[in-house]
């Protein structure tokens, strides 16, 4: 087939760019070339809209031993023990197909992670559907749920935590992120650069199908309504063959036979063998007759795009070919030789005995077009104006029983009791806490993770939303007494070549950066969905930032759970009651207008370790942040984890209740304390110049305030209980 | 007292097993469902997992591999042989037990902790544990146990329900019952009391830090009863 | 050739998933569906020319493998 | 009246169970199986006597649920 312009705009490139690609290589390529360009230059591997602003990302931190740019980042957790993770979008294949598009998500982190080496320990998930109304969003989120966990069961890795939301902004294009997090010795991490010449180049996993080619071009394709023509490339995911490839994989890592490994993911065999050989500046020579194939008469076009799940590429030393396969056919997977590493710094494939393509590799990666886009800044909201009359007609107890039943605060036990949490024997935070934590196996160590974002506080104003996102993971970290060590980000936003959106994705990017710098918290992996719209609509600015802490003893771990009757309830942190943006504003005044609340990165550190040294102290038995929907909802939360009620104080402050208990001002924590305590809690907390408020005491099973609220914790927990399930069961 | 855990691909809950068994003093060791010889054991673990991706039905698959066939005649020669989950399910696959396990009654994946009953103390699994109701975590897609009504009068004449699903106090409730099981049945022996296959996993409640202690209670008394 | 088997639960064993289904249905106002049913359906490809052999051979591997006697019947057709 | 109804999935997608099942009867010795694909069967009992009319309410049932056609055929029988 001749190549043209028109065959390149199909494959997803843009007239300049076929006229770069042309330009390059001083002549047309072939349309297997072609397939190989559009694959390399598309968003979704070239990074070519997000890169200038990627790089600004805070990535150095005295713990990180791998930053952006591998499958994975790493961090040192002590004892040779490292962490390995990250976190990956499945948005537009978990749209057209939510089981498999969940479920293969979740695969392809996974590998990700034991690529470098490490036992996966934990998987986490953040998924954020349309409007509960909107017809599509039941079946969705069934689909969606169903697909992570029959995935992450089958291959016995637990889920941890997650994080689920609704906005009708996702009505048209859902987001689903997975991350994964796993264990390696740090002396023994594998990467993806390959080295030396004439080494085998090894195609182990599944065989190749048809399935998802074109699949790195879908994830970076505007839906419209064509989207049902777009349904072929969907892949199924077979969670068995890669739980048998995690483990003949790391056997063979066991022993020193592997030079580079890449999985097989967007782009498949494309993308991971220009990698392995641009990383190492070497050229890659395949043949693809080799390559195991499940069906008749591939193509080298579609053999080169095919996005087939569970599969791997591995530069091995010369000679341990033999031993390798050994391995290989014990788990019963497929492997064959398919090519080696050369000189020519090119990658040059062959099929049926003849070169088929041949394209230097420079021009694949470092040659791949850089867009500097135009981007428009979001302006600070102004204050709303909130009139006392406002607050006449409310009453505290319906404002709190709505928020507690409202999709976003409501509980989401529902899903996650179809995520096997337990697996691995580890786990000591399940879902349903700040973060989830798991130990390290056989070691007095744990590691604690979230998942967080706030799209409604970005939507506002991106800069302060990216910084709050770091903020709310740092926090969650502290609160399950972790210290928080670095984070990974999965930046979902709408479409770069639209100012806005591409202003917020700069915006959002620069608090993060911010915040990750202030708190000392790197950035060491990440991804970025673009193109997340539909019909010309973008979804709101939604960066997912992925938090991981370690616990250096895991008997430190604190729950939310109220512990004691008698004990003691205080509020760190200064209540100033913003309520712009809040879950009040949003479910009781339906306002949807202002400025999220400010970041305050002074605050947010110090009373963040703060509350770390409480907890060394063992001075503390309970700590949870206050996030979305304020002081009440946060504790009403631990009311219902504990079985416990609470009695609170009058207010001494000076603004009103609504504001003072549905405020959503950052930085700020609950803490449980025995009132023998109280003196050095209070001595630490001046001596740190934290400020705190003295909420209440914790009784058997009532939560009270004033004539204002008394109700049992049994009716707030069925009114927090009941919205999920109800919602799916009917 | 040495104990043999059989790993069939796609076991996840080898290790778990392995490391339970070793912390209550058993000496355990690890054999590949291609193998064809069990070493000397006192009692064989299928554990948990998706054996052969649960494809066709749970279990099917696993009763057709090669290291079986040593399973069955340990077991006939009188051997203790404990199926957990995905164990309880290959074990019924190869006739081992009677019944199935079905597809869970409301269709979703469950994972949490439930209550059981003991129904019967006069075997070497629960002799001499203090307790008759203790707490359990279970995680499965396919525990809704089944059998025909002939069978169910057998099983119930022969005494062969080891635990049933019940709230703390120990009744059977059908609100109780996360599955759909016949009789709310979360476990099961053979005739002889010397095969096990229950759905709960013990392996995952042996110290404070996790979902519960009461698994310990079960491995402290299977090892005190050799 | 292909040989095709339907396996299926015997009557009277309960078939959550297809309850569910019919329930979806009628939720669906397909009001008329009474009840619903699911089976598993198998499409065998067998090296082997002879008709009569490839059945019986296929129905040897239904009795051994693909249906649970128990509570399955298992159909060529 | 009773509909049945085949769900299979589309050519080339791949069908792991079918798979394991065809390797599972190969290593139990029927070495001349090529190639196993599973589906879904449906059993639906519908009330509807004319036949025209219940296959055609059941096809719209397979657009709509019975099967995701991103991925499967369905085929009444
Ligand atoms: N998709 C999910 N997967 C796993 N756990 C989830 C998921 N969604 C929510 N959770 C769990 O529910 C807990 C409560 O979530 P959420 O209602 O967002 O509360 P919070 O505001 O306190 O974080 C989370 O900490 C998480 O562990
Ligand atoms: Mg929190």
């Amino acid at each position: 087939m001749e190549v043209n312009e028109i065959i390149a705009i199909e494959h997803g490139l843009k007239k300049d760019e076929f006229k770069k690609i042309c330009d390059l290589l001083k002549r047309v390529p072939n349309i297997i070339e072609l397939a190989i360009f559009s694959a390399m230059w598309n968003e979704h591997c070239s990074y070519k809209s997000s890169k200038k602003h990627l790089k600004k990302l805070n990535t150095k931190g005295k713990n990180v031993i791998q930053g952006p740019g591998e499958n994975a980042g790493v961090i040192d957790i002590g004892d040779n023990d490292a962490i390995v993770f990250k976190i990956e979008s499945h948005n537009h294949p978990s749209f057209i197909e939510p089981y498999q598009g969940a479920a293969t998500g979740v695969g392809g982190i996974l590998r990700d992670i034991f690529t470098m080496g490490a036992r996966p320990i934990a998987n986490l998930n953040s998924i954020h559907f349309g409007s509960p109304q909107h017809k599509k969003t039941k079946n969705l989120l069934r689909g969606v749920v169903k697909g992570i966990g029959g995935y992450g069961n089958c291959i016995g890795v637990p889920t941890i935590a997650g994080q689920t939301t609704f906005d009708e902004s996702y009505n048209g294009n859902i987001l689903v992120n997975a991350m994964t997090l796993g264990l390696v010795n740090k002396n023994k991490i594998f990467y993806s650069k390959a080295a030396g010449l004439d080494k085998p180049v090894i195609y182990v996993g599944s065989k190749t199908g048809r399935d998802g080619i074109h699949g790195a071009s879908m994830a970076s394709a505007i839906f419209d309504d064509r989207i049902e023509e777009k349904k072929p490339t969907v892949q199924v995911g077979d969670p068995f063959t890669e739980k048998l490839l995690l483990e003949a994989c790391l056997e063979l890592m066991a022993d020193k036979s592997i030079i580079a490994i890449q999985d097989m993911g967007a782009a498949g065999l494309t993308s991971s063998s220009v990698e392995m050989a641009s990383k190492g500046k070497l050229g890659i020579e395949l043949n693809l007759s080799k390559i195991p194939c499940r069906e008749e008469k591939m193509t080298p076009y579609e053999i080169m795009l095919s996005e087939s799940q569970e599969r791997m590429l591995i530069v091995l030393e010369s000679g341990k070919e033999k031993k390798a396969k050994k391995i290989f056919d014990k788990w019963n997977l497929d492997f064959a030789v398919i090519g080696k590493t050369t000189n020519t710094q090119k990658i040059e494939l062959f099929f049926e005995n003849k070169k088929v393509a041949e394209i230097p590799i420079n021009l694949l990666a470092e040659n791949a077009p850089i867009y500097d886009r135009k981007w428009k800044k979001t302006k600070l909201p102004q204050k709303l104006k909130l009139e006392k009359n406002l607050f006449k007609s409310l009453n505290l107890t319906d404002c709190l029983k709505k928020i507690l039943a409202s999709p976003n605060i409501s509980d989401k036990q529902w899903i996650w009791d179809q995520y096997d949490h337990t697996v691995m024997g580890d786990t000591i935070q399940k879902p349903g806490g700040d973060a989830g934590v798991v130990r390290v196996h056989g070691s007095k160590k744990a590691v604690a993770s979230t998942v967080d974002s706030s799209a409604s506080y970005c939507y506002a104003h991106p800069l302060t939303g990216g910084k709050q996102v770091v903020c709310e993971s740092w926090r969650n970290l502290i609160s399950v007494g972790a210290k928080p060590a670095a984070i990974t980000n999965c930046l979902n936003f709408g479409n770069p070549e639209n100012e806005k959106n591409m202003g917020e994705f700069v915006e959002c990017v620069e608090g993060i950066t911010e915040a990750s710098k202030f708190l000392n918290f790197p950035v060491v992996s990440g991804n970025v969905s673009f193109y997340n719209e539909t019909k010309g609509k973008g979804i709101k600015p939604t960066p997912v930032i992925g938090g991981v802490g370690v616990l250096s003893d895991y008997k430190q771990i604190l729950s939310m759970n109220l512990k004691n009757i008698g004990n003691l309830v205080l509020v760190i942190g200064k209540t100033e009651g913003h309520l712009e943006q809040s879950i009040f504003a949003k479910e009781i005044l339906s306002e949807k207008k202002g400025p999220p609340p400010e970041i305050n990165f002074f605050n947010e550190k110090n009373n963040g370790e703060t509350i770390l040294k409480l907890i060394e102290k063992n001075l503390i038995v309970s700590c949870h942040d206050i996030s979305l929907g304020g002081i009440l909802t946060s504790v009403s939360k631990m009311c219902i984890k504990g079985k416990k009620g609470i009695r609170i104080n009058p207010l001494k402050s000076l603004i009103n209740k609504f504001q003072y208990f549905f405020g959503e001002d950052q930085g700020r924590y609950i803490i449980e304390l025995n009132k023998k305590n109280f003196d050095s809690v209070k001595k630490i907390l001046d001596q740190n110049s934290v400020y705190f408020d003295n909420l209440g005491i914790v009784n058997d099973n009532k939560i009270i305030f004033n004539n204002d609220i008394n109700l049992t914790v049994d009716e707030l927990k069925n009114v927090n209980k009941t919205w999920l399930k109800r919602y799916m069961d009917h | 007292m040495k104990s043999t855990v059989i790993i069939f691909p796609g076991s996840n809950c080898d290790r778990d097993v392995d490391v339970a068994l070793k912390k209550f003093g058993f000496k355990n060791q690890m054999v590949w469902h291609n193998d064809c010889s069990i070493p000397k054991s006192d009692l064989i673990v299928l554990p948990g997992g998706f054996s052969y991706g649960d494809y066709l039905r749970c279990g099917s698959i696993a009763g057709k591999s090669k290291i079986i066939n040593s399973v069955i005649d340990f077991a006939n020669s009188g051997g203790l042989v404990l199926g957990i989950c995905n164990g309880f399910q290959i074990l019924t696959e190869t006739n081992l037990l009677p019944g199935i396990l079905q597809h869970n009654k409301y269709l979703n994946f469950i994972c949490k902790n439930v209550f059981v009953k003991i129904n019967n103390k006069e075997n070497k699994f629960f002799k001499n544990i203090k307790k008759n109701i203790l707490e359990f975590h279970i995680a499965h897609n396919e525990g809704n146990y089944f059998c025909s009504e002939n069978e169910l009068k057998s099983i119930e004449d022969n005494n062969q329900i080891a635990v049933t699903y019940c709230n703390h106090e120990g009744s059977e409730n059908e609100e109780y019952n996360p599955n759909g099981s016949v009789k709310n049945i979360a476990g099961i022996f053979n005739i002889k009391k010397n095969i096990l296959g229950m759905m709960p996993h013990p392996e995952r409640m042996i110290d404070s830090y996790l979902s519960g202690e009461d698994g310990s209670l079960f491995f402290e008394n299977l090892l005190e009863n050799f | 050739m292909k040989v095709k088997v339907i396996v299926t639960l015997k009557n009277g064993v309960l078939d959550p998933q297809g309850k569910a289904i019919q329930q979806t249905l009628n939720g669906m106002n397909y009001c008329n569906i009474d009840k619903v049913r699911q089976g598993k359906y198998f499409d065998i490809e067998i090296n082997e020319i002879d008709e009569n052999k490839a059945k019986s051979q296929v129905e040897e591997m239904c009795k051994k493998l693909l249906a649970n006697l128990v509570i399955e019947d298992y159909k060529i057709i």
